[in-house]
C-alpha cells in the first residue's frame, strides 16, 4: 500500500514538474512530426538532428525577436495512425503555432485533414505534389519536397540531348516510388520520350534482376530508377553484375551520398537530380545557394560526424522559412499563413517562392543533375 | 546487347538468382524447424537472427577489419549464445507453455531484437564487402556473383553438416528423439530441457549463417528480419513442419518461383505469385509437400 | 431380424494395409441392447467410427433405418437419430455441466448465427425450453446438484455419465456406447448397469462395447463378438458364453 | 448477456457517455478512437480465437478490403459512406467465405501460414493495383460519415459514434456466446470429435464465424477511413494482423473483455511512451525515442512472461483476491460485533 502511495506522489510530482518546465508564456512554440525511428528513419533522423542543431543556435542567439524557441518533436515512426496522433497531440496539446513535418507523403496525407480543421499552418518534408495541390483544399498546408514532375523534366531534358527516347522505368514500392511512377509515365510524352518498360521493386526487395532483365529484352536505351529506399543501391549493382550498361538515371531520392557507398563503383557515372546540397564543394562561387548550403553543410557535419542529406535540408528550409515568418508577424497561426505564402526564401533545397497559386515555390531550376564520380556526388557537366 | 540475349539466358538468370534467394529462405527456414521439433512453436524472431548475424558481421569486418573467416566464426558464436540466452530467458521459465503464448513471446523478443539492432547500429542499411569481389563471371551467358557461388557452397554445407550431425551423432539422435516422442525421449533419460536449449543454439547459429553470406549482396539493416521470416515459414510450411529437407527444397523452390514470377508474369505482383501457389499447396495438401498428416497430427497448436 | 434399425453389410476397413473390419455383416434390432465384444484392437471401435460418419469404409454399406449413411458426415449422421459417447470421455471441459448438455440440444432448436447475435429476445423462448430440456436430463442422471459446475471438475464416473445425458439430449433413436463403465468402480458400474436399462425402455436401441462381461451378459439382449475385424459369434447372452470360438478367441488355445 | 458481463457492460457504456466530459483535449480523444478500431477488429478476432480456436493472422487484410472498399465508393464514386460500408461487409463476408473453406480445413500452424499469406496477397495486391487503390499514394478525399444528414466531424461526436459502435460489437458478441451457436463453438474447441458428434457442423461453424469476425474487422477499416479521411497501403500490412493477434493474446485470449482491454492497452502504449519521453527530458535525462521499441517488446514480454493468461485475468485475479481478502476482513468485524 505505501508503495502504490509512493508511485501515486512521484506521478504527482512529475506531471506538475512537466508542467511548470514547458510553462513559458513567451517562447514560440514549433511542433515537428518526424519519422524518427520505423521504416523511413532515414528520412526522419537527420530531419531532427537538422532542426534540434537550428533552434540550438536560434536560442543560442537569443531566440526570435527575444522569444525562445521550443521545438516539440514527435516521432511518427513513418506510420499514418501515429502521424495523426502526432499532429493532434502537437496542436490540441502542446498549442503549437506551426507544424514541420512529416517526412513521408503517406503521412502527411494523413496528417492533413487534422492540420487543416485545426487551421494550424503545417510545412510538410515529403515531395508528392498531392500534398500542396488542388491549393484551394490545402490552404493550411505548404512543402519545401521539390515537385516530383520537377526532378522528372530535368531527367528528360538530359535524356532528349542524348537522343534517348526509349527507356524502361524501375519504381520502388512507396508513396516516394508510387508518385514518381505516376509523374514519369504522365510527362514522358512531353519531351517524345517513350516508357517500353515498366517495372517495380517492394522496398523489402534484395534482388532486381528479373526486372532489369526484363527491361533488357524491351531493348531500352536507358533506366530510370526512381525510389527513396537503401534497396535502391541494388539496382546498379545488379546491372553492373548482368553487364547491363545502358545509362542509369536516379531519382532525387538517390541523393544520399550512403547510397552511393553502398552501390560502390557500380553507381559510377549514374546521373540523378538533386537539390545542389548534395554538390556544394563543385558550386561556383557566385551561386546564390552556395553560402546557405556551405553553412549547413559545415553546421550539420560537424555537428553529428555525419554526411547532409537532402532531407534534412528539407527539414533546414522549412524552419528557417517558419522562423523568417515567426520572425515578422509572431506566433499567431493565421498570420503565419498568410505570411508564409509571401515568402521567398534562399535555401538548401533551392530558392522559394511561395505564393498564393503555389504551395511549393520551387521549380525545375532548383534541380542540378549530378552524377556519381569517384564515390562524390558532383554536378554533371556536359 | 549483344549474343548474351535470348530466352535461355534469361531462363538461366532468372534460376540463379532464384536459387540465390531461395537459399537463404531455405536456411531460414531450417532454423524455424530446429525449434518447431523441440518445442512445437514457430519461432518469429528468426528472421532477427539473420539481421543480427549480418550487422554483426559488418561491424566486425567493416569497422574492426577482422578478417572473413574469422568474423564468421565470431558472429555464429555470437548468435549462438544469443539463441542461448534467448531460451533460458523467454522460454525456460515458461511454466505453463501453451504454443500461442510462447509464439506471443517469441514476436516480444523480435520486437526487443529489432529495437536494440536499431539502438546499436542505427537505422541506415549496412553494407560489406563480398567474400571474393564483385566482378560477375559468365555462365552459359547467364552472368553470376562469385558471392553467389559462396551462398550455394555454404547451403550445401550447412545441408550436409545437418545430415551428419542429426544421423551420426548422439546429441543429434537425442534431438531427433525428443521432435518424434517427447515424452518417450524423457523416459529413455534424454534431457529434454536442455535438447530444446540446443535447437535455439542451433537455429540461431543457422540464422546467423544465412545473414553472413547474404548481407554483401541485399545489404542489411535492422528492419529486414519481418520479411525474411515470413518467406522463411512459407517455405517451412511448404516442406512440411518440422521435415528439415522438405524445407530446404521448398525453400529454393520459393525462390525459383518469386524470380520466375517477376520476370515472366508481373515484379508488381512478384511476392504474390509465390504465395497464391503456396496456399493452393496448403489447400490441396493439408500439411505441406513433404509433410505427412500423420505427423501434424501429433502436433497440434 | 426384420425389424433392424441398424444393418451393416460387408463391412471393410483398411487402414494402410492393416484390415481392422474385415467384410462385416450385422443387423442391429429395433429397441434392444446389443453388445459388441471382443479383445483389444478387435475392431470394436472402428465399426462405431464407421456408423458415426468419422471414418469412411473401404467397401460395404451401412444403413439405418433404411436409410444408407455412406458419404454422410458425422454431424448429419447424429441429425437422423444416433448419438455416441466416446471411449476416452469427451466432454467439453471448460463449460458447465449443463452447458455440456445444452449443447446436446443442439439440432432440437434452429437459430443461426444472425439471430443469435442480433436479436436475442426474440430467441428467449428457444432458449428456455433448450434449458428445461437440459434441467430434464440432469434430474434423469441425477446430475442436478452439479448443474454449474465446470463440467472438467467432475470425478469420471460423474463424466461418463454426463456424456451419455448429452448423448441423450439429442433424442436419438440408436445410441452408440463405447466402453461406458471402463475405469468406473463397481458401484458405479451398476448405477451404469441400471442407466441403460432406462435408457433401453425410453424405447432408444443401444449398442454398447464393453469388456465387462458381467454388465454385458447383465443387460444385454444379444451379443456379437468380434476378433481381427471379422464376427465370429452372434447370439442372445447365454448361447455366446456357451460358444466354443468365443471361448478361444478370448482365452487363447 | 448476464450476470458479470452486463455490469461490465454497463459500466463500458458509463465509461464511453463520460470520457469526453473528462477527457476534453482532442488529441487523447483521438487516441481513443483508433483504440476503438482496434478494439472492434480484436472483438471479432476474439471471437475465432478464443472461443473456436481458429487462429488467423491474416485479419489486417479484412480491415485493408473494409478501408479500401469504403474509400473507394466514397472519394472516386461518391457514394453514402454507409453504403460503401455495407458494401465492405458483403465483400468481407464473400471473400472470408471463399478464404474459409479451404483453409479452415488446417490447422495450427497451417492456418496461421495461411491466412499471414491471405494478409499478405491483400497487401501486395493494394500496393499494386494503382488504378483501382491508388497504390502508395493512397486515395484523399475520403469524406467524414454523416449520422441522420449530420455530419460527424468533432473528434467528440467520432469518438462517441465509434465507441457506440464497439459496445454494439461487444453486445453482438456476447449474445452469440450465450446463445446456440456460441456453445456449439465452444464446443468444438473443446472436442471437435464430440460436438461434430452432436450434430454440429464444424465447417459450416467455423466459417460462419470466421465471417463473423471479418465482417468486424471490415468495419473497423471502414470506421478507419472515414476518420482519417486518408489511406495508404501503410496501416494495412502484415504486421498489423500480427498486432491483432498480439492485442487479443495480451488482453487474454478466452474472453470478450480481454481482447477490449489488449486492444486499448497495446493502442495506448505507443503514446504513453512518447509521454515517457517526455518527462524524463523534463527531468533532464536524455531520452530518444530509438528506445520505444526496445521498451514496447520488453513490457510484452514481460506481460506474456508473469501474466500468462493475459492482462484481464491478470487484473481481474487479483482484484478478485483483493476483493476476497476485504470481505474476509469486513467479515471478521462485523463478527466480533456481533
Amino acid at each position: 500500500m505505501k508503495r502504490i502511495l509512493i508511485l501515486v506522489c512521484l506521478c504527482a510530482a512529475m506531471v506538475f514538474s512537466a508542467s511548470t518546465i514547458y510553462a513559458n508564456p513567451e517562447a514560440y512554440h514549433v511542433g515537428c512530426a518526424f519519422a524518427v525511428t520505423g521504416k523511413a528513419s532515414w528520412l526522419g533522423e537527420p530531419e531532427r538532428n537538422t532542426v534540434e542543431m537550428i533552434a540550438k543556435q536560434i536560442n543560442d542567439n537569443g531566440g526570435i525577436n527575444g522569444h525562445p524557441l521550443v521545438l516539440h518533436i514527435e516521432d511518427t515512426q513513418g506510420d499514418n495512425t501515429r502521424a495523426v496522433n502526432a499532429v493532434k497531440k502537437l496542436i490540441k496539446k502542446d498549442k503549437v503555432c506551426a507544424i514541420i513535418g512529416t517526412s513521408r507523403s503517406g503521412t502527411s496525407m494523413a496528417a492533413i485533414p487534422v492540420a487543416t480543421q485545426s487551421e494550424i499552418p503545417m510545412i510538410s518534408c515529403a515531395s508528392a505534389a498531392v500534398i500542396t495541390t488542388p491549393v484551394e483544399q490545402r490552404k493550411w498546408i505548404f512543402k519545401v519536397g521539390p515537385d516530383d514532375s520537377d526532378a522528372a523534366r530535368n531527367i528528360f531534358e538530359h535524356m532528349n540531348a542524348h537522343d534517348i527516347n526509349k527507356i524502361g522505368i524501375l519504381t520502388g514500392t512507396t508513396g516516394f516510388g508510387a508518385a514518381g511512377r505516376e509523374q514519369l509515365k504522365e510527362i514522358a510524352g512531353e519531351y517524345g520520350i517513350e516508357i517500353i518498360a515498366d517495372e517495380t521493386y517492394n522496398p523489402t526487395d534484395t534482388d532486381m534482376t528479373a526486372q532489369l532483365i526484363s527491361i533488357r529484352k524491351t531493348g531500352a536505351q536507358a533506366v530510370i530508377n526512381w525510389s527513396i529506399v537503401p534497396a535502391q543501391s541494388i539496382v546498379s549493382q545488379n546491372m553492373q553484375q548482368l553487364k547491363l550498361t545502358i545509362p542509369l538515371y536516379q531519382s532525387h531520392g538517390f541523393a544520399n551520398i550512403k547510397y552511393a557507398e553502398a552501390a560502390g563503383d557500380s553507381a559510377e557515372g549514374c546521373i540523378f537530380p538533386a537539390g545542389r546540397i548534395m554538390a556544394v564543394d563543385t558550386l561556383s562561387d557566385d551561386h546564390p545557394q552556395k553560402a546557405p548550403l556551405t553553412e549547413y553543410k559545415k553546421a550539420y557535419e560537424s555537428t553529428y560526424n555525419e554526411h547532409v542529406s537532402t532531407f534534412g535540408g528539407h527539414a533546414y528550409d522549412a524552419l528557417w522559412i517558419l522562423v523568417n515568418a515567426l520572425k515578422k508577424v509572431g506566433d499567431d497561426p493565421a498570420k503565419l499563413r498568410d505570411e508564409l505564402e509571401n515568402t521567398t526564401f534562399v535555401g538548401v533545397g533551392g530558392i522559394f517562392e511561395y505564393s498564393e497559386k503555389d504551395h511549393c515555390g520551387l521549380d525545375k531550376d532548383d534541380f542540378a543533375l549530378l552524377t556519381v564520380k569517384d564515390g562524390k556526388f558532383v554536378v554533371l557537366k556536359d | 546487347m549483344n549474343h548474351t540475349d535470348g530466352a535461355f539466358v534469361d531462363v538461366l538468370q532468372f534460376l540463379i538468382m532464384g536459387i540465390q534467394r531461395g537459399s537463404i529462405y531455405a536456411m531460414v527456414a531450417m532454423g524455424f524447424n530446429m525449434i518447431y521439433n523441440a518445442t512445437g512453436i514457430i519461432n518469429f524472431a528468426q528472421g532477427e537472427f539473420v539481421v543480427l548475424g549480418g550487422l554483426m558481421m559488418v561491424t566486425l569486418t567493416m569497422a574492426y577489419n577482422l578478417s572473413i573467416v574469422f568474423a564468421f566464426i565470431l558472429t555464429v558464436l555470437f548468435l549462438i549464445i544469443a539463441g542461448i540466452l534467448m531460451e533460458r530467458l523467454t522460454i525456460n521459465p515458461v511454466k505453463q507453455p501453451t504454443v500461442l503464448r510462447l509464439i506471443i513471446i517469441t514476436i516480444a523478443v523480435s520486437i526487443i531484437i529489432k529495437g536494440a539492432a536499431m539502438v546499436f547500429w542505427g537505422k541506415g542499411s549496412h553494407y560489406m564487402r563480398h567474400f571474393s569481389g564483385t566482378e560477375s563471371l559468365d555462365f552459359y551467358g547467364a552472368r553470376i556473383l562469385p558471392q553467389t557461388l559462396w551462398i550455394f557452397a555454404i547451403l550445401f554445407f550447412v545441408v550436409v553438416a545437418y545430415i551428419l550431425f542429426f544421423n551420426y551423432t548422439m546429441t543429434g539422435k537425442c534431438m531427433r528423439a525428443c521432435a518424434i516422442n517427447r515424452d518417450a525421449a524423457r523416459l529413455a533419460g534424454i534431457n529434454d530441457r536442455k535438447m530444446v536449449m540446443l535447437s535455439f543454439a542451433l537455429s540461431a547459429g543457422i540464422g546467423a549463417i544465412a545473414g553472413i553470406i547474404i548481407t554483401p549482396i541485399i545489404q542489411m539493416d535492422y528492419a529486414r528480419g519481418a520479411m525474411l521470416g515470413l518467406k522463411g515459414f512459407g517455405a517451412a510450411v511448404l516442406g512440411g513442419l518440422g521435415n528439415s529437407m522438405g524445407a530446404v527444397v521448398a525453400g529454393v523452390l520459393l525462390g525459383i518461383l518469386e524470380a520466375m514470377g517477376a520476370g515472366y508474369i508481373s515484379s508488381h505482383y512478384m511476392d504474390a505469385i509465390a504465395l497464391v501457389i503456396l496456399l493452393f499447396v496448403l489447400f490441396i495438401r493439408p500439411s505441406g509437400i513433404f509433410g505427412s498428416s500423420e505427423a501434424m497430427r501429433l502436433k497440434e497448436f | 431380424m426384420s425389424n433392424s434399425i441398424l444393418e451393416l453389410e460387408m463391412l471393410r476397413k483398411n487402414f494402410g494395409g492393416v484390415v481392422a473390419v474385415s467384410d462385416l455383416s450385422l443387423h442391429i434390432e429395433k429397441g434392444c441392447v446389443t453388445s459388441l465384444i471382443g479383445p483389444n484392437g478387435a475392431g470394436k471401435t472402428t465399426i462405431f467410427n464407421l456408423v458415426t460418419g468419422f471414418v469412411e469404409p473401404s467397401s460395404g454399406q451401412i444403413k439405418f433405418a433404411g436409410r444408407r449413411l455412406t458419404k454422410m458426415k458425422p454431424h448429419t449422421i447424429a441429425s437422423i437419430g444416433i448419438g455416441r459417447t466416446f471411449q476416452n470421455v469427451q466432454i467439453f471441459p471448460k463449460m458447465s455441466v449443463m452447458e455440456n448438455i445444452m449443447v446436446g440440444r443442439h439440432l432440437r432448436s434452429r437459430a443461426g448465427i444472425f439471430y443469435s447475435s442480433v436479436l436475442p429476445p426474440f430467441l428467449r423462448k428457444e432458449e428456455k425450453k433448450i434449458q428445461e430440456a437440459a434441467e430434464k436430463q440432469l434430474h434423469f442422471l441425477g446430475l442436478a446438484q452439479h448443474a454449474h459446475l465446470p463440467a472438467g471438475s467432475l470425478p469420471l464416473g460423474n463424466q461418463r455419465m454426463l456424456e451419455i445425458a448429452r448423448a441423450l439430449a439429442l433424442e436419438p433413436r440408436l445410441l452408440l456406447l463405447d466402453e461406458p463403465a471402463s475405469g468406473l468402480n463397481a458401484r458405479e458400474t451398476i448405477a451404469m448397469g441400471e442407466l441403460i436399462e432406462k435408457i433401453k425402455q425410453m424405447n432408444i436401441t443401444v449398442l454398447l462395447v464393453e469388456h465387462d462381461m458381467e454388465l454385458v451378459m447383465d443387460i444385454s439382449d444379444y451379443v456379437a463378438v468380434i476378433n481381427f475385424g471379422r464376427l465370429i459369434a452372434e447370439g442372445p447372452p447365454a448361447e455366446i458364453q456357451e460358444n466354443r470360438d468365443v471361448i478361444t478367441a478370448y482365452l487363447g488355445e | 448477456m448476464k450476470g458479470k458481463n452486463s455490469a461490465g457492460f454497463l459500466a463500458l457504456i458509463i465509461g464511453i457517455i463520460a470520457t469526453p466530459f473528462l477527457v476534453t483535449n482532442d488529441y487523447y480523444l483521438g487516441v481513443l478512437i483508433f483504440a476503438a478500431f482496434n478494439s472492434l477488429a480484436c472483438i471479432g478476432l476474439c471471437l475465432l480465437m478464443g472461443y473456436a480456436g481458429q487462429i488467423s493472422i491474416g485479419h489486417g487484410a479484412f480491415v485493408a478490403i473494409g478501408a479500401y472498399t469504403s474509400g473507394i465508393l466514397t472519394a472516386k464514386l461518391a457514394w453514402s459512406p454507409w453504403l460503401a460500408m455495407l458494401c465492405g461487409i458483403l465483400l468481407v463476408i464473400v471473400i472470408a467465405f471463399c478464404l474459409g473453406i479451404p483453409a479452415l480445413r488446417l490447422k495450427g500452424h497451417y492456418l496461421a501460414m495461411a491466412t499471414l499469406g491471405f494478409a499478405s496477397i491483400v497487401h501486395i495486391v493494394v500496393v499494386a493495383a494503382v488504378d483501382l487503390t491508388g497504390g502508395p499514394s493512397g486515395i484523399v478525399n475520403i469524406p467524414r460519415l454523416d449520422l441522420f444528414g449530420y455530419v460527424l466531424n468533432s473528434d467528440r461526436q467520432y469518438f462517441y459514434f465509434s465507441w457506440g459502435v464497439v459496445a454494439l460489437g461487444i453486445y453482438i458478441a456476447f449474445n452469440l456466446i450465450n446463445s446456440r451457436m456460441g456453445r456449439g463453438l465452444q464446443a468444438i474447441h473443446g472436442s471437435e470429435d464430440a460436438a461434430a458428434s452432436l450434430g454440429i457442423n464444424i465447417t459450416s461453424y467455423k466459417v460462419q464465424v470466421f465471417m463473423l469476425s471479418a465482417v468486424f474487422a471490415s468495419v473497423s477499416g471502414s470506421l478507419y477511413a472515414y476518420y482519417v479521411n486518408y489511406i495508404d497501403p501503410g496501416p494495412f500490412d502484415v504486421g498489423h494482423s500480427v498486432l491483432l493477434v498480439t492485442m487479443v493474446a495480451v488482453g487474454g485470449l478466452h474472453n470478450i473483455w480481454g481482447a477490449l482491454i489488449g486492444a486499448i492497452f497495446l493502442s495506448l502504449l505507443p503514446e504513453f511512451l512518447s509521454f515517457l519521453s517526455e518527462y524524463l527530458e523534463a527531468f533532464g535525462i536524455e531520452y530518444q525515442p530509438d528506445f520505444d521499441t526496445l521498451i514496447y517488446g520488453s513490457i510484452l514480454l514481460i506481460i506474456m512472461l508473469f501474466l500468462p493468461e493475459g492482462i484481464f485475468k491478470g487484473i481481474t485475479g487479483s482484484m478478485g483476491s483483493v476483493v476476497s481478502s476485504v470481505k474476509k476482513s469486513l467479515g471478521r468485524t462485523a463478527g466480533r460485533e456481533q
